[in-house]
């Protein structure tokens, strides 16, 4: 593979086929990838040293802009870290409610994900219908939240505020018709498709033990057949009183995690269903006092979620003061986005780098910060 | 904006023209970006005003800066920019191009885009909406018919003080031609 | 061309562009200014839309018909060829690897789907004895060349996607991988040019569809109707069929519909 | 599947002078001396401690140290365990973990960006997320975002309404 035969390209910043603003540089040689270099950056804003500027009620607004695509897993996250380091214990009904939240804004990323795939191998209809039926979840998180992407709604304590019983309805209708009118036309469209099948049937393999060396988690793992998931190895809010079972795929490509997102969605949509069915009632939210003051004492925890493309952690450290000491946030994509370009692409062919990018869901802002 | 300068019989069609079919180019520099395949896509479809995604600059004549942008980006922002053709739009999204919006305390965001591209339209909103980013174009579309939308023009006049802006910030910036 | 964008958004489930948009789209362009890489550039573009404009000669609209000596069809399959030879000599002038990956690509295409669609037309030429379209179109008479040799009318359509660079076949131009491949440099006129071109050779293409299999029209009106039937069926499938990839899409092309075409003209042979 | 206690036996019996406490079910939590925490690594990874989530780094500027934190997972046990290791703040280097995990040399990397700590043996420490920046280190104590950027860029200049009706 001598140096002259080969062109570079910018698979860069600006380019319709990269899933948000990040770049990959390759030379290529003939029709596959020789070597690749990640050149991420674009998206950081210095989140950590912002928050560590602001008191710990404030950053809830800041924490939830770090990743576009989820923004409860992080609010989630920090209020678990906040809860872990006071380790206060929330009300039983707030952590029903989270987990509604978590699950429909699970399904709502895995809608956009499956869109986003579709759209890098040119089926740009179901990328339409991805989004159109997202973005009837959109509007229930505007019912329940007040917000259509960032609803600042697992405050540190508990929920802002409750769910009344009629959304509680909307919120099942809008799921039955998910499943019963949308899924199917999914089926149909994409997952009986055989030119979709040609093009996502092992492309982008990742192995059992390279996805287990590079800390790889979500779909990805689930997809080499390790039924790996954070609601079940390390249950938080109200996962351990609902049964569901975790989709595994067999040989690691990218049809194995499409398949994996559609399987969840089912999962997420009979999750959501018992948490309705059992939902207690009581108060929605620890009161903290006077949150300006609240000072959290002295200490440091690691939490991890599992958001829709994988572990989610915080790690926050506090030394009892009115601000967090430090916040230290590991995106679910980073191995991939970072690493997996160095070590997984070289190999592929062109054609094939979007599909890789947007199988394995790389999402820039989580290793930019 | 200095007003609607006097403009020849030719150029109102042109503009007709240039009102309908605007082509916006594909490129997502900050967190609003989550809020444009839904406009784009079948609920708030922006595509039956002739607004449809473009793939390269060269193609393209209407920039979406959508929310915050870092220095990485502002520097290949001035290339993308710089190789459009010449009646092309910018459009800021969000209180982030303003006036740094929530991270006006950040070290590595900039905190207001016309000092280094002139910016036609903002549209407010911390990551505005669908709704909002269609009213956004079609008050674009009346600023092109009444001629009032001439960034460009303004790039070319005053350009040294764009470029000591922007040299301000980001060091050396390679021109294109 | 304006219609086929409002099927698919209406596939879509939503309201597409007004049908008279691409004209809209091809005024706006001429009004931009366009950056020109040299001379070579400037030419290709030009050969690409004189070369289309030459095939149009040849293919009988109606039953207005310029030339009808022998010989016309293969005359327009190697015109044909010469258009999208310019458009490669444009982008390699341009310099930007994204569109030489492309114009690549188009080539390779070509070659995937010119194989079975030249097995028909030598079927064709075989069976009436007469190898210029304006004969072929009065051979036909009333009994279709479509029901006459269906297979060859399924793999000429299949051929056809590929020559329009309609969806399951249109890897040169695929705006997520390679930036919209060989028209990445292409700045206002010439992108507007171009969009003429493209225009003009589905025209052509389907216009030699329709006078080859669905026997040409007597006057304007029919023959715009069953082109129009031909570009819906087109775009319907363009809507739902994602992507193949290029060595995919001639590997198609090169297993079944190869092989049925040869057997199609043993059998009319025989 | 070991439980917590026997995890936290099993860095005791085999390293020293490092306390392991127990923070919550299932999350443990090791204080342990810069010179052996690549040994307790390699030791755990070989006992089912396969997942590094991440390698996170803490300014202590009062007591002049940079606090490094392994977060192992397994996924056998379901137990999370944060080896925190102490560094010096000035000379600021420390051994890079890539043998063990290569996805680690990206993390180290995110650190050098941030913190400036070195870590010899990972060879492209170049910058990953910000582009030529030759102030001090971004995530450092001692850096006032808000100073620089007051004199970084100006601010808009408001001018109030005269009339404010």
């Amino acid at each position: 593979m001598n140096k002259k035969m080969q062109t570079e390209i910018f698979f860069g910043p600006n380019f319709p086929g990269v899933p948000g603003n990040y770049g990959i540089s390759y030379n290529f040689q003939g029709d596959t990838v020789v070597e690749a270099e990640p050149n991420a950056g674009h998206l950081h804003r210095g989140f950590e040293k912002l928050m560590e500027q602001r008191i710990w009620i404030k950053n809830t607004a800041l924490v939830c802009r770090i990743c576009v695509m989820e923004p409860d897993i992080n609010e989630m996250a920090y209020a678990m870290g906040f809860e872990a380091i006071g380790n206060l214990e929330i009300p039983e009904r707030a952590k029903y409610i989270r987990s509604i939240i978590l699950e429909l804004a699970r399904i709502q990323a895995h809608l956009f994900s499956i869109g986003g795939n579709c759209g890098a191998i040119g089926l740009y209809t179901a990328s339409h219908t991805g989004t159109l039926a997202r973005d009837y979840l959109l509007d229930l998180f505007e019912e329940i939240t007040g917000g259509r992407v960032y609803h600042i709604y697992n405050r540190p304590g508990g929920v802002r505020k409750d769910i009344s019983d009629e959304t509680f309805q909307k919120i099942l209708d809008t799921i039955d018709e998910l499943e019963k009118e949308r899924m199917p036309e999914f089926d149909h469209l994409i997952f009986e498709n055989p030119v979709a099948q040609k093009r996502w049937k092992n492309i982008a393999v990742l192995s059992q033990e390279k996805a287990l060396e590079m800390g790889v988690t979500g779909p990805a793992i689930r997809a080499t057949g390790l039924p790996y998931d954070v609601r079940k190895l390390m249950p938080y809010a109200a996962y351990d009183k609902v049964n569901f079972e975790v989709p595994t795929g067999s040989n690691g490509d990218a049809w194995d995690r499409l398949v994996i997102k559609r399987d969840e969605i089912f999962q997420s949509i009979n999750i959501i269903r018992q948490l309705i069915k059992n939902i207690p009632d009581g108060p929605v939210n620890l009161d903290l006092g006077n949150g300006l003051k609240y000072k959290v004492p002295a200490g440091s925890a690691y939490v991890k979620i599992e958001s829709a493309r994988g572990e989610f952690g915080y790690y926050m450290v506090s030394d009892g003061g009115l601000k967090p000491y430090r916040v230290h946030v590991r995106g679910s994509s980073n191995p991939v986005g970072l690493y997996g370009v160095v070590a997984e692409l070289p190999g592929t062919r062109i054609e094939d780098v979007p599909v890789w990018a947007h199988s394995l869901d790389v999402c820039p802002p989580e290793f930019d910060r | 904006m200095d007003g609607t300068y006097k403009r020849g019989s030719w150029e109102e069609v042109m503009d007709w023209f240039r009102k309908r079919s605007l082509w916006m180019l594909h490129y997502c520099t900050g967190c609003g970006a989550i809020e444009l395949p839904p406009t784009m896509t079948s609920r708030y479809d922006m595509g039956r005003f002739g607004i449809s995604p473009m793939a390269t600059p060269r193609q393209a004549d209407l920039l979406l800066v959508t929310g915050y942008l870092s220095t990485k980006t502002l520097r290949r922002l001035i290339y993308t920019y710089e190789q459009m053709q010449d009646p092309k739009f910018v459009i800021g999204f969000g209180s982030c191009a303003i006036n740094g919006g929530m991270y006006w305390d950040s070290y590595n965001t900039i905190k207001q885009l016309d000092k280094y591209l002139p910016v036609d339209l903002y549209i407010a909103g911390c990551m505005p909406r669908p709704e909002a980013i269609l009213d956004g174009f079609l008050e674009l579309r009346d600023r092109i018919e009444s001629g009032k939308a001439d960034g460009y023009k303004k790039y070319k006049k005053n350009f040294e003080y764009y470029q000591k802006n922007q040299e301000a910030v980001l060091g050396e910036v390679q021109r294109t031609q | 061309m304006g219609l086929g964008v409002k099927i698919t958004s209406r596939i879509q489930k939503r309201y597409g562009p007004p049908f008279y948009q691409p004209y809209i789209n091809v005024m706006k362009l001429f009004s931009k200014d366009a950056i020109t890489h040299g001379f070579i550039f400037d030419f290709g573009t030009i050969m690409a839309f004189g070369g289309i404009i030459a095939t149009l000669f040849f293919i009988p609209i109606g039953n207005w018909s310029l030339y009808s000596m022998n010989g016309t069809i293969l005359l327009v399959v190697y015109l044909m060829a010469i258009s999208s030879l310019g458009m490669a000599m444009a982008t390699v002038g341009s310099g930007n690897p994204l569109s030489s990956i492309g114009i690549s690509r188009a080539l390779t295409l070509m070659l995937g789907y010119e194989l079975p669609y030249i097995v028909i037309l030598f079927g064709l030429i075989y069976k009436y004895r007469t190898s210029s379209i304006v004969g072929l179109v009065e051979a036909q008479g009333i009994s279709w060349n479509l029901f006459v040799l269906p297979i060859a009318a399924i793999i000429a359509f299949t051929a056809l996607l590929g020559m329009m660079g309609k969806k399951p076949f249109d890897a040169p131009v695929a705006p997520s991988e390679i930036g919209s491949g060989p028209v990445v440099e292409y700045g206002g006129k010439f992108m507007g040019m171009l969009m003429l071109q493209h225009a003009i050779a589905i025209v052509v293409e389907v216009g030699l569809f329709v006078n080859l299999f669905l026997g040409g029209a007597d006057n304007i009106f029919f023959f715009v109707l069953k082109m129009f039937i031909v570009w819906a069926i087109a775009v319907m499938i363009n809507a739902i069929a994602p992507r193949y990839r290029v060595e995919q899409g001639v590997l198609f092309y090169w297993k079944w519909p190869l092989i049925i075409a040869i057997v199609q003209v043993l059998f009319i042979i025989f | 599947m070991r439980t917590e206690e026997e995890t936290m036996k099993l860095i005791t019996n085999r390293f020293l002078d490092c306390n392991v406490k127990k923070l919550r079910p299932q999350n443990l939590e090791a204080k342990v001396p810069e010179s052996i925490t690549i040994d307790i690594l390699s030791h755990l990874k070989s006992h089912g401690y396969s997942h590094l989530a991440t390698i996170s780094c803490v300014d202590w500027i009062d007591d002049n140290e940079f606090e490094l934190a392994y977060h192992l997972f397994s996924y056998e046990d379901r137990i999370n365990i944060t080896i925190q290791t102490r560094i010096d703040r000035e000379k600021a280097k420390y051994i890079t973990a890539k043998e063990l995990w290569p996805v680690a040399q990206f993390y180290e990397r995110d650190i050098h960006d941030f913190f400036g700590v070195e870590f010899e043996g990972n060879d492209n420490l170049e910058e990953l997320i910000l582009e030529n920046w030759n102030h001090t280190p971004p995530m450092r104590k001692d850096f006032d975002t808000r100073k620089f950027v007051n004199e970084q860029y100006e601010w808009r200049d408001y001018h109030e309404q005269e009339n404010a009706d």
